[in-house]
C-alpha cells in the first residue's frame, strides 16, 4: 500500500527515527540550543561537547517529533562528529540543498544523510529535516534558540 | 435509518462539489480537513461568477444600474446572515475579512471602549488562537486582564471553574467557543449565557465550528456576539461574520476608518455612518458577501435537522471504527461533540500519519490545530485531526480506519 | 497612432470581460466607473473557479496535497505582487482586506508604535477617506499631530506648502495619495519622497489608483510603503496589499492577533511569526490571492507601457470633447494626469446627470467620490466622474459627450 | 432620448426643481434643522414658523442638491402647510411608502406629492425625495439635525 513513500521513509529513516542512537542528553557539554517548530509542534534540544580545535567531538539531542526530524538529528549528530563551525555551516547548506532539490551533485560528505534526500517530493515535511541541524547551528554560534525560519 | 437521513442523500450532495472528483496521487479525494476549511459547493462558484460576468461595481456609492443591483446583491447577503442567526435585526449583522477579524474588531472595539482597566477577559483552555491572541494583546496593551477557564480531562468546560473565575464580578466579557475546532467538544452555551450575565459578563461566542453544523439562534441563546467565518460554511474565503446586539454596537467606536464607515468628514473632525456600516470600513468583499449568501441559502436549503443528522452518524461511526484501530488513541470524550475527531496514533507521529494518509488520498490535518495552549494542556504535541463535511460518507470513514491500521504496521 | 496602441487591440481585451455584453435598460454597457472597481476578465474569473473546483484547501499549515498545492498557488499571489511593485523581497509584501485595511494597518502599527507624541503624519487635501480617517483616529487616540498638505486651484500638490509642513522636523510619516480619484492627477512620487526623506520622514503612497495605470517600482521610488487594493486592478474584492521595507515592517508590531501569525502562543505569552505573516492574521483570502495574481499576471501581460498609453489616449480625447460640451466644466487641469476626469453640468446635478447618462447605460459615479474635504476645498457639492479602464473605447468617450449634450438640453 | 425617465422627472418635478418657490430661509421662525447626504453631498435647511394650534403656518428651505431633492422641498412646504406635528408625520410615513413603492393606495393628501412617486423606480434616489422631510421632522422634534438613515 505505502510503497510510494519508501523514498521518504527508506528503511535506514524508520530505523533512526524509531530507534535514534544519540537520541541523549549530554552529561557535560559546552553548548546547547533548542529548535522549535510551532505550526506543528515539533520540539528538539541539541547539545555539543567541544574535541580539539574546536572541533566537534560528541552530539546529542532529544526530539518531540516525528520519524523524519528524529531520524535526521540522529543521522546529523554522527555526521557533525569532527568538523568546526565552518564545516558544518556548509554541510548544513549543501543537506538543504539537497533536502530541497533531492540531489546535490557537487556536495562531498553527504553520503550518510543520503536516505534523506527523499523528504524534497514532501515540501511541507523539509522543515522537519532541517529542524535539528537550525539547532545545532544556533548551539554552535552560542544562541539559546535557533530562529524560526 | 431515520426520517432526517432519508431526505439526505449524501451522492446528490457530493455531486455539487466538483473538487470532490479530483485524484490526489492517483487517488480519490477524501476530504476529511473540513474543519480547516470546507469546500465549495456549485451553487457558491456560480453565484461568484455570476456577479463578475453580469452583474458587477462597486457598492454603497453609486447611482448607476450595476451599482445598484451589485448593491442590493451584496446586502441581501446581510439578510440571509441575519436568517441564519435569527438576528433582531439586519444592521446587527457586521462584515469582516474571517473570524479572526470579527475577534480583533471586538477586541479593539469594545475591548479598548468598553471594557474597563480592572475588568477581565474570560476565555477557556481549548480555545482557538483567534479568540487568545487577540486578547492577549488587549491585555498587554491596556491592563485588562486576561483569565482562562479550565476544562475537564474529558475535554469539556470545566463549568465549576468558568463559574468560579466569574464569581468576583469583574469579568465584563466572555470570549468562548461554541465548538472545539480539536475536540469537537460544544459548548454549553445556554448555561454560558446565563451564567455570564448573572455575574455581570457580556458573553461572545466563537461559533467558526458550530455554525457549520447546527442552528444557531442569537436571540435565543441570548449572546451579545456571535462570530463565525464564511469559508468553513462552504462559502468564499475573505470574508466573515460579526453579529452584535444593536445597543452595544451601537455604543462601540468604530475599528477601522476610511470610506463607507463615515457619515462626514472633515480634517478636524469625522461622523460615523451607522452600524453596521461603521465597521465596514472601505470597498467590502461584495463577490465574497455574494458567494457567502448562496452558501447560507445552500446550507440552509439541506436544513441543520439534516446535517446534524448526517453528521452524528459520521462521528460515531468514526469513533466506533476508530476504536478498534490498535494504537489509536481519540483524544476528547465529550458528551455534545459534532464531526472533528483528533487522535494521535501509538507507533507513529502525527506528521508521519497525516503523510501516509495522503498517499492514499486522505486529507487530515496533524499539528497543533492553532490550540497550542489546548495541546499543552493535554500534554500532547500534535494530534491528526479528521474533520467532516456534509458530502463526508462513511465509506470515506471506513477507508480512513482501514488505512490508519496499515499505516501502524508501517512503523511497527 | 503610437507604437504603443498598434499592439494594443481594445477589442480583444473587451471580448475578455464578459460583463461588458450586458445590457443596461436595454442599452449597452458604457461602464465608466472603474476608477470605484474594475470589471474583471476571464483570466481571473477562471482562476478563481480553478482553484475551487480542483485545488482548495487551507493554507500554510496542511501537510496533505491539497493544502501544500493551494499554498504553494496562493504565496504565488505574493511572488506576483513583489514582481508588480518591483519590491527587493517577497516578504515585504502584506495581503490585507483592501486598501483600507492596508492603511489602517499601518496607522495602527506604525502609527501607534513608531511614531510617538509630538511627532506628526502628513497627508494632502486630496486624499481619499481611506487616508485621512485612520491617521484621524491616530491623532485623536494618541496626540499625534495631523498636517494637510495643500493643492493648488489647478488640482495639484503645493508642493511649497508640502515643504513648509516638513520644515520643523516633526513629521514622521508622508501619507500622500500616489493619484487623486477624483482629480486624476498624479502626485510627484519621486520628489515627494526625496523631500520627505531629506526632513525625516518616512512615506507611504497610496497607490489605489495609481497602480491600475503605470509602472510602480518601490525601489527606484525608495518609498517606504505603498498600498493598493485587488478589486480596481481587475482583481477579486476582499484583497489588498500593503508593501513595506524589510526593516521597518520588522520593527513593527501586529495589527490582528490569531492564527498563522504567531511562531508560538502561552497565556503568559505570545511570540510572532517573521513578516509577512505576522501581520497575516487568520485564514487568508486564498481565493482571491488566487484570483490576484492571475489579474497581476494578466495586466503585466498587456504591460503598462501599452495600458498608458491608451489611457492617455482616451483621457486626451475626452478633455477634449467635454470641453465642447456646452455647460460641462471639467475639475482639476494638473499637467501630470491619468484616466479619471470629474466634471459639474450647469444646468444639473451631478445626481440628476448620473441618473439620466445610466438610462442610457453609461455608468458614471457622482457625488463626493469618499473625498469630502477635497470638494470643500474645491467649492464644490458633488462631481460627475467618468473613469477609464482597459476596456474603455474612445467611442464610448464620444457617447457621453454626445448624451451630456441631451442631458443639459434635457435640463434647460 | 430620455422619454423612459419621465416618470421620474415630470415636468413638475423640473420645475419645482429648476425654479422652487419656498427655497427660502425665512426672517422669523420657530424651528430649524439641517439634513445632511454625505454620501452624496446633498445638504439641506429647513425653516418653520408656527400659527395656531402649533400648526404650521409656514416653511421655507434652503438646498443644495439634485432636482428631486429641490423639487421634493418646495412640494413638501406646500403640503405640509396647516398640519400639526402628527399629521406631517403620517404625511411622511404615506409619503415615504409611496416613493419607495410607487403607490399608496390608502393614502390621502398626497395629490400634491404624486409626481415624486416616479423616485421609486430608482432606488439610490429616494433618500433624495426624503432628506427635506427628515430635515423638516427633525426641527418639528426640536433637533438641529436630521439623523442620517
Ligand atoms: C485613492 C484611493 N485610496 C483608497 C481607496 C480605498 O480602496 P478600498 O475601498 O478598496 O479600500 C480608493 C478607492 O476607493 C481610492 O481611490
Ligand atoms: C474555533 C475557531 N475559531 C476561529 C477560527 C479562525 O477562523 P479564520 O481563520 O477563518 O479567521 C477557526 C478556524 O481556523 C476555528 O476553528
Amino acid at each position: 500500500m505505502f510503497d510510494d513513500v519508501r523514498d521518504l521513509y527508506q528503511d535506514v529513516i524508520l530505523k533512526h527515527g524509531r530507534r535514534p542512537e544519540h537520541m541523549r542528553r549530554l552529561a557535560s557539554f559546552d553548548a546547547t540550543a533548542k529548535g522549535d517548530n510551532p505550526m506543528c509542534g515539533d520540539r528538539v534540544q541539541v547539545w555539543v561537547k567541544y574535541g580539539a580545535d574546536d572541533t566537534i567531538a560528541e552530539t546529542g539531542f532529544e526530539a518531540r517529533g516525528c520519524a523524519i526530524s528524529i531520524a535526521a538529528g540522529d543521522l546529523m549528530t554522527e555526521a557533525v562528529q569532527g568538523l568546526n563551525r565552518g564545516e558544518v555551516g556548509r554541510l548544513f547548506a549543501d543537506f538543504g540543498d539537497m533536502v530541497r532539490t533531492g540531489t546535490c551533485p557537487d556536495c562531498m560528505g553527504l553520503e550518510r544523510l543520503k536516505p534523506l534526500s527523499g523528504v524534497h517530493e514532501y515540501p511541507s515535511r523539509v522543515k522537519c529535516a532541517t529542524l535539528p541541524w537550525h539547532a545545532l547551528i544556533a548551539a554552535l554560534d552560542d544562541k539559546q534558540e535557533a530562529s524560526s525560519e | 435509518m431515520n426520517d432526517m437521513s432519508r431526505h439526505f442523500d449524501v451522492d446528490t450532495i457530493r455531486r455539487q462539489f466538483p473538487i470532490l472528483d479530483q485524484k490526489v496521487h492517483g487517488k480519490d479525494l477524501v476530504f476529511l480537513d473540513s474543519a480547516a476549511s470546507a469546500q465549495k459547493p456549485r451553487a457558491v462558484i456560480d453565484a461568484m461568477v455570476h456577479a463578475m460576468e453580469t452583474q458587477y461595481a462597486n457598492v454603497h456609492r453609486g447611482l448607476h444600474w450595476m451599482s445598484e443591483r451589485t448593491t442590493d446583491a451584496y446586502e441581501a447577503a446581510r439578510d440571509a446572515v441575519q436568517g441564519l442567526l435569527n438576528a433582531a435585526d439586519r444592521s446587527e449583522i457586521v462584515f469582516t475579512g474571517n473570524s479572526t477579524a470579527a475577534i480583533n474588531l471586538l477586541a479593539h472595539s469594545y475591548g479598548r471602549a468598553i471594557l474597563r482597566p480592572g475588568q477581565a477577559v474570560l476565555i477557556s483552555a481549548m480555545e482557538h488562537h483567534a479568540n487568545i491572541v487577540p486578547w492577549q494583546m488587549l491585555r498587554d496593551a491596556t491592563g485588562i486582564e486576561l483569565r482562562v477557564a479550565d476544562i475537564t480531562d474529558a475535554g469539556e468546560l470545566d463549568f465549576a471553574d468558568f463559574e468560579a473565575r466569574l464569581a468576583d464580578g469583574r469579568v465584563g466579557l466572555v470570549a468562548i467557543t461554541h465548538m472545539s475546532n480539536v475536540l469537537g467538544t460544544y459548548t454549553p452555551v445556554e448555561r454560558i449565557v446565563r451564567t455570564a450575565h448573572a455575574h455581570g459578563a457580556r458573553v461572545m461566542l466563537d461559533g467558526s465550528q458550530a455554525v457549520v453544523h447546527r442552528t444557531v439562534d442569537v436571540q435565543a441563546l441570548d449572546c451579545d456576539f456571535y462570530v463565525f467565518t464564511g469559508h468553513k460554511l462552504y462559502g468564499p474565503t475573505g470574508i466573515g461574520v460579526l453579529y452584535g446586539k444593536r445597543e452595544l454596537l451601537d455604543a462601540m467606536p468604530p475599528f477601522m476608518g476610511g470610506g463607507d464607515m463615515i457619515a462626514s468628514v472633515s480634517f478636524e473632525r469625522s461622523t460615523w455612518a451607522p452600524v453596521p456600516h461603521k465597521f465596514e470600513a472601505g470597498t467590502p468583499a461584495i463577490i465574497e458577501g455574494i458567494g457567502l449568501k448562496a452558501a447560507v441559502d445552500w446550507v440552509r436549503g439541506i436544513g441543520f435537522d439534516a446535517i446534524a443528522a448526517h453528521e452524528a452518524t459520521l462521528t460515531e461511526h468514526a469513533l466506533a471504527r476508530l476504536a478498534n484501530v490498535e494504537g489509536v488513541s481519540v483524544v476528547g470524550r465529550a458528551q455534545d461533540r459534532g464531526g472533528v475527531v483528533s487522535f494521535t496514533l501509538d507507533q507513529a507521529h502525527a506528521h508521519d500519519v497525516a503523510t501516509l494518509l495522503d498517499r492514499q488520498g486522505i486529507a487530515v490535518r496533524a499539528g497543533q490545530h492553532c490550540a497550542e495552549p489546548l495541546m499543552r494542556r493535554l500534554g500532547l504535541d500534535s494530534t491528526a485531526r479528521a474533520s467532516f463535511g456534509i458530502y463526508t460518507t462513511t465509506q470515506e470513514i471506513d477507508f480512513l480506519a482501514d488505512t490508519l491500521v496499515r499505516v501502524s504496521e508501517f512503523f511497527k
